[in-house]
């Protein structure tokens, strides 16, 4: 296999007081081929969407701080980059899909503007702009694109959001797509719609995903491989089916058993044992 | 169905409908009405727990405000213990406070951010035994507390000292305290992390066992539901569409609805 | 994020507000006014402090006291000696407050026997073996032959055109109009507080009708109306009266705030919580419902303060202010206006004091501000 | 939308006829007034009343009647705009208040303006440096000019640049010279701006702490929410996130906050009328509250309070053209 599409070295990220800092990410480190889907679970805290958003700076500094780590994508250094390329680097190779499509729009432009302001940023060359958005809309599946270019997002449900937000990243046709917890505020019948638009998208086009989620369930016929993330460190990684088969680490182990399983009734749930984890 | 059905309910609810106005035009006119609960019947058997599962905007949560008449009925009766106790007036429904009680969803904003947990859970006392005297509620915060799990010294503290699941936890203590028989759970545990949700629908089924509760378990979550409960009801769209047992509904559903629910719950 | 986890809401409120240097310093200026002002007296007065005089030693500032001041000055400092002995003294320190009430009742009724000196020595001029006199050895009602003088070490901040001592007249001066700032505020929160509590916790048609009220009220500007009432009125023009209807003009933004409050808390949980355990509408906003508005309650009123003193000192200038035995500093400013070509005193130490007490205001309700608004939090 | 606009519309009856209703309470529980009803001759406020005013009186507010009949007459009054003579000097008061509306409204009007053109880019920067120097400086000078008394700033102005012992490059009082009747229209217009400029400096600069402030709050909630992650995500520069996506969020409750600040200003001239000698609505009032010429006075009132309720209504209508969520409703 050639270089990887993204390297992330011992990245870490501290908030709070620098007296008394709050580790955030704590000696992160991973990588990614062109193409691979790779997952992050963890549990609120654990790091994980911090560590997305730093994979472009996009921490606002302060409160956050970069103490350690490098991260490469493409064999170029993000951590230094000037940020001119820092912005062409956003959204043209690394897209972005957020939890809250409806708090991540902006709700004074229509979605037809924001997915333009996207290409004319990116894609100076493209003549039919127009043409282009109705494309990215009905690529992710929204019908009449034409006549929807025209709407604010209040106007949307929260999944037609999300799909206009995939839309959005898409437009730029990145090479990893990084999707904060997607369809965590949605309903598990439009979650299984987006899932299924991602897994449909990831076969057409040859762009990486790295998916961030607390949910074990969405993963599973979805990433490639899985990294693990508690308080900061990941505890475990490796190719999805091994991990969920075979966890290593207790504190997934326990992560997977807490969850109640639809047809297998135990009398009990199992609780992490916090003790029990290093 | 469930099998023993010799023994009266505990909750019987027939017909019951809540609507809610829409007001539009220039007038702000009644034009129409959200059927947030349409036409719903069922019953609860004492010590028993029925999940209520749903996707948002179903009615679910409607639907157990209802009970605890957070939100009025339109229509239908509601009886509890073989009284209908949905016309009741706000005064004659109070003594029922005492018996039903409710549990909410978000640990953030269900516990006044000014009070102290006692001040929180010893409320309840106040209210309903004002004879009490305050040493008297310190002691039964504080046995309230170690029940759902918490240390007695928690007691002057406040909420924001507490993480997510420490004050689903308090909520509980909160319910607990005036002696209830019935607590509608409304979606208790769906702000959780997965690890503290473990621990508070065990906590749960622990009091339940304890105290004989009766629940009626509402969340969006199949998996949770069919884990606590004995029956299950499935709603959409402000209707019941399926009610069975929550074997049943796994091995068995009957509604499309249901069986669509179940096929987007994402396997492990 | 950064925050302890163990500290209170007040406490947090306090870090975030003495993180705010100029707010800080409003507050404690806002405080020395207060209690330059209570001590007014003993600052700027005729009678001497200490006077001996034919072996006798006596306290003539005593003498000069109203009953008011006599109440104040018994009264204050004994209601916070025993709040600070409450937990000593009590068994049940919670009753403290209670406990105070009732001896500061019992002083006020015995005090209404004491009958006040009518004492009009001058201690500046008559001898003594020895005395000592106030800072600024004037009363603010007497006049020196020298009339429309500068600052000088006699007379601090100059004289007027009656030859009255300037200095004196802004210390005793700062009672009416910090008075007038807060009494009027006082009245405008009750009023406020009260509208908006019942439109924002009742809603639909008492909703309907108090924000009806509130675009009428505000429809109305306030220096038009309080010109209009006092105008037509034909009592004399006291300071009562015009702190009314300060108060009953501006309680409008209060009312606004409170009913968004109300409305934004009562989608919240916890006073579901509370209903659902069966409290009281009166529960429910006396102990859950207004507690949590409180801070942005008190940011309008601080601003309120502030714009309060502005509003009496417009009125001074058009001739409507009151006829208060000590002027305030908006009716010093508009008399001093008209030497203000040649004595430029008159005009400027009023102008600056009520300067700086208005920007203590408004840099304290800045700061509560940006402590209180939960949205203006660093993400 | 439409429906939204209509509504809005609607709501302002029940306000107008509060409006009415307070104004004519404010006249009939006026103590000269309260006495008439009960009958009794004697003075009004030191002027001995002559038995036409008080025949006056009576009629333009039913004195003698039942209060809702009175009301219901007054009412009418009003729908002619009826306000009765100036007891001074007995012309109609609304011929009065027309002669003089337009330079009241003409200095508010550019009070405004001007407030905000200077006040919104303040409250911006204040709000993208916020906590820092800039900010702090900001804060300081804004709330430095609204703590000073309009009359004093006024008085200060004067002596500085008007007539003086310093400066005399404006002029000091009126709103033309003596000799503008024979003046071009350039020259005319020329010699109303220099005389316009004092006045509008001393209801600008007190204003501009609340609009400031505002816009600074108003950026500062913008600033914190997700969609700009958003739009930083995309690659947009930082001044594009700014100026482009978080301002014109922030600029939607700025643009209808005009109304708010009408009230102030309207009371603003009547302080700034009176020092400047402008024959405008503020003066006119002030005056007849001094010679307590009531039916001038209501009629003011009255006046002032509908144009402050009409912005207020603009600004409602304006915030459901400008904000999309209502739009599309």
């Amino acid at each position: 296999m050639s270089a990887p599409l993204l390297r992330v070295e011992n990245l870490g990220i501290e908030f709070g007081p620098a007296d008394a800092p709050v580790k955030a990410v704590d000696g992160v480190s991973f990588a990614m081929a062109a193409g691979e889907t790779l997952a992050v679970v963890g549990e609120s805290g654990s790091g994980k969407s911090v560590t997305a958003l730093a994979l472009t700076r996009l921490l606002a500094t302060p409160p956050a701080r970069y103490v350690s780590g490098a991260i490469q994508f493409q064999g170029r250094e993000v951590m230094t980059m000037p940020a001119p390329e820092l912005r062409a680097l956003r959204g043209k190779q690394i897209a972005y899909i957020f939890q809250e499509p409806s708090s991540s729009l902006n709700p004074v432009f229509t979605i037809g503007y924001q997915i333009r302001e996207a290409i004319e940023q990116h894609r100076p060359e493209v003549r039919d702009v127009r043409g282009e958005i109705v494309r990215a809309l009905d690529l992710v599946g929204i019908r009449d694109a034409a006549t929807r270019l025209g709407d604010y997002p209040h106007q949307l449900s929260g999944g037609m959001q999300q799909r206009v937000m995939i839309a959005m990243a898409l437009a730029c046709q990145p090479n990893l797509l990084v999707a904060d917890e997607p369809t965590t505020a949605l309903d598990v019948t439009i979650q299984k719609q987006i899932m299924d638009l991602l897994r449909e998208l990831k076969s057409k086009t040859n762009m990486a995903i790295l998916l961030i989620t607390h949910n074990f369930g969405l993963v599973s016929d979805f990433a490639d491989r899985v990294v693990v993330m508690f308080r900061g460190k990941i505890v475990e990684s490796g190719p999805t089916a091994e991990v969920l088969r075979h966890p290593q680490h207790p504190y997934t182990r326990a992560l997977i058993e807490c969850v109640p399983k639809l047809g297998q009734k135990q009398r009990r749930l199992k609780v992490i044992d916090y003790a029990g984890i290093n | 169905m469930p099998a023993s059905t010799d023994a009266a309910p505990i909750l019987e609810v027939e017909h019951l409908k809540v609507y809610f106005p829409i007001l539009g035009g220039v007038f702000r006119h009644q034009v129409g009405e959200v059927k947030a609960v349409d036409d719903v019947s069922f019953t609860v058997q004492r010590g028993e727990t029925v999940g209520l599962v749903g996707e948002s905007g179903s009615g679910k949560t409607t639907l157990g405000r209802a009970i605890i008449r957070l939100n009025e009925p339109t229509a239908g009766v509601i009886k509890y213990e073989g009284k209908v106790i949905s016309d009741l007036s706000a005064r004659a429904f109070w003594p029922y406070r005492k018996k039903i009680q409710i549990i909410f969803q978000d640990p953030y904003n269900s516990l006044n951010p000014r009070l102290s947990i006692f001040e929180i859970v010893g409320e309840a006392l106040e209210i309903h035994f004002p004879q009490m005297s305050r040493a008297d509620r310190r002691e039964r915060v504080a046995g309230l507390l170690k029940q759902v799990g918490l240390q007695p010294e928690h007691l002057d503290r406040y909420p924001h000292e507490f993480s997510g699941g420490q004050r689903q936890r308090i909520g509980i203590a909160r319910a607990l305290a005036v002696g209830p028989e019935f607590i509608v759970c409304d979606e208790p545990v769906s702000a959780l992390d997965v690890s503290v949700q473990a621990q508070i629908v065990n906590l749960l089924q622990d009091l339940q066992e304890e105290l004989g509760l009766t629940y009626l378990f509402i969340a969006h979550d199949l998996a949770v539901v069919e884990h606590i409960s004995d029956h299950v009801l499935v709603m959409n769209q402000g209707k019941i569409v399926e009610a069975a047992s929550a074997e049943a509904i796994y091995e068995n559903p009957q509604h499309e609805y249901t069986r669509k629910l179940l096929a987007a719950v994402p396997k492990l | 994020m950064n925050a302890p986890v163990d500290e209170s809401y007040s406490q947090r409120l306090a870090r975030r507000f003495s993180r705010d240097a100029l707010a800080l310093t409003g507050f404690w200026l806002i405080i020395l006014a207060f209690v330059l002002a209570a001590l007014a007296p003993f600052l700027a007065n005729n009678h001497a402090i200490v006077r001996v005089a034919d072996g006798q030693i006596s306290f003539p500032v005593l003498r000069s006291l109203e009953p008011i001041e006599w109440r104040f000055l018994i009264n204050v400092p004994l209601a916070g000696l025993i709040y600070a002995l409450r937990r000593p003294l009590f068994r049940n320190p919670q009753r403290g407050g209670l406990i105070v009430a009732v001896v500061v009742i019992v002083v006020q009724i015995a005090l209404a026997f004491v009958q006040p000196y009518n004492d009009v020595t001058n201690d500046r001029t008559r001898p003594a073996t020895f005395k000592l006199m106030p800072l600024i050895a004037w009363s603010p009602l007497e006049s020196s032959p020298d009339a429309l003088v500068g600052p000088s070490w006699n007379h601090l901040c100059g004289t007027d055109s009656t030859g009255r001592d300037v200095a004196a007249r802004i210390l005793h001066g700062a009672r009416t109009s910090l008075a007038i700032g807060f009494v009027s505020q006082v009245i405008a929160l009750g009023v406020g507080v009260t509208f908006g509590a019942l439109a924002g916790y009742y809603r639909r048609w008492v909703d309907m009708v108090i924000c009806r009220f509130i675009e009428v009220m505000e429809c109305f500007p306030s220096l038009l109306l309080i010109l209009v009432i006092i105008g037509l009125s034909d009592s004399q023009n006291n300071m009562i009266v015009i702190m009314a209807v300060i108060g009953l003009t501006g309680w409008t933004g209060t009312a606004r705030l409170v009913r968004g409050e109300f409305l934004r808390l009562g989608g919240q949980s916890f006073p579901q919580a509370a209903q659902a355990l069966g409290a009281g509408d009166l529960r429910v906003i006396l102990r859950h419902l207004l507690p949590n508005s409180l801070g942005p309650i008190l940011v309008t009123a601080t601003f309120g303060v502030a714009s309060a003193i502005l509003l009496e000192s417009s009125l001074s200038f058009l001739g409507f202010g009151m006829q208060a035995p000590t002027p305030s500093w908006g009716d010093l400013i508009s008399e001093g206006r008209r030497f203000i070509d040649f004595a430029w005193w008159l005009v400027f130490f009023p102008g600056v004091v009520m300067l700086v007490t208005i920007m203590s205001y408004n840099f304290v309700g800045e700061g509560l501000r940006d402590a209180v608004d939960p949205r203006l939090q660093v993400k | 939308m439409t429906t939204y606009i209509l509504r809005r519309l609607l709501l302002v009856i029940p306000t107008l006829f509060g409006i009415t209703l307070l104004t004519f309470l404010l006249i009939r529980l006026a103590p000269g007034n309260a006495a008439l009803i009960k009958g009794q001759t004697g003075e009004n406020g030191g002027h001995a009343m002559t038995a036409e005013v008080r025949e006056q009186t009576i009629k333009l507010y039913g004195l003698d009647k039942d209060p809702l009949t009175a009301y219901g007459d007054w009412l009418v009054k009003l729908a002619h705009l009826d306000f009765g003579q100036s007891l001074v000097d007995h012309r109609p008061v609304l011929t009065k208040i027309r002669e003089r509306i337009g330079l009241s409204v003409s200095l508010t009007g550019s009070a405004l303006v001007l407030s905000y053109l200077i006040a919104v880019p303040v409250g911006i920067a204040a709000a993208l440096r916020r906590g820092q120097r800039t900010d702090r400086m900001i804060s300081f000078v804004v709330f430095l000019l609204y703590s000073i008394p309009t009359f004093v700033a006024a008085l200060v102005l004067i002596l500085l640049v008007a007539g003086g012992d310093y400066l005399n490059l404006l002029p000091m009082y009126g709103a033309n010279s003596i000799d503008a009747s024979e003046m071009s229209g350039p020259a005319w217009a020329w010699d109303r701006i220099k005389h316009m400029i004092l006045p509008v400096i001393c209801l600008t600069y007190g204003s501009l702490a609340s609009i400031s402030r505002y816009t600074r709050v108003s950026m500062l909630e913008v600033l914190g929410q997700d969609f700009l992650r958003t739009a930083r995500a995309k690659g947009l520069s930082e001044r594009r996130v700014i100026f482009s996506q978080a301002l014109r969020n922030a600029l939607i409750p700025i643009v209808t906050v005009f109304a708010m600040e009408l009230p102030a200003l309207i009371g603003g001239t009547i302080i700034v009328e009176e020092i400047f000698t402008l024959p405008g609505m503020g003066q006119l009032v002030f005056q007849s509250i001094e010679a307590r010429d009531q039916f001038v006075i209501m009629g003011v009132v009255t006046i002032s309070a509908f144009v402050t309720l009409f912005g207020y209504l603009m600004a409602d209508i304006l915030y459901v053209l400008v904000d999309p969520r209502i739009r599309f409703e």
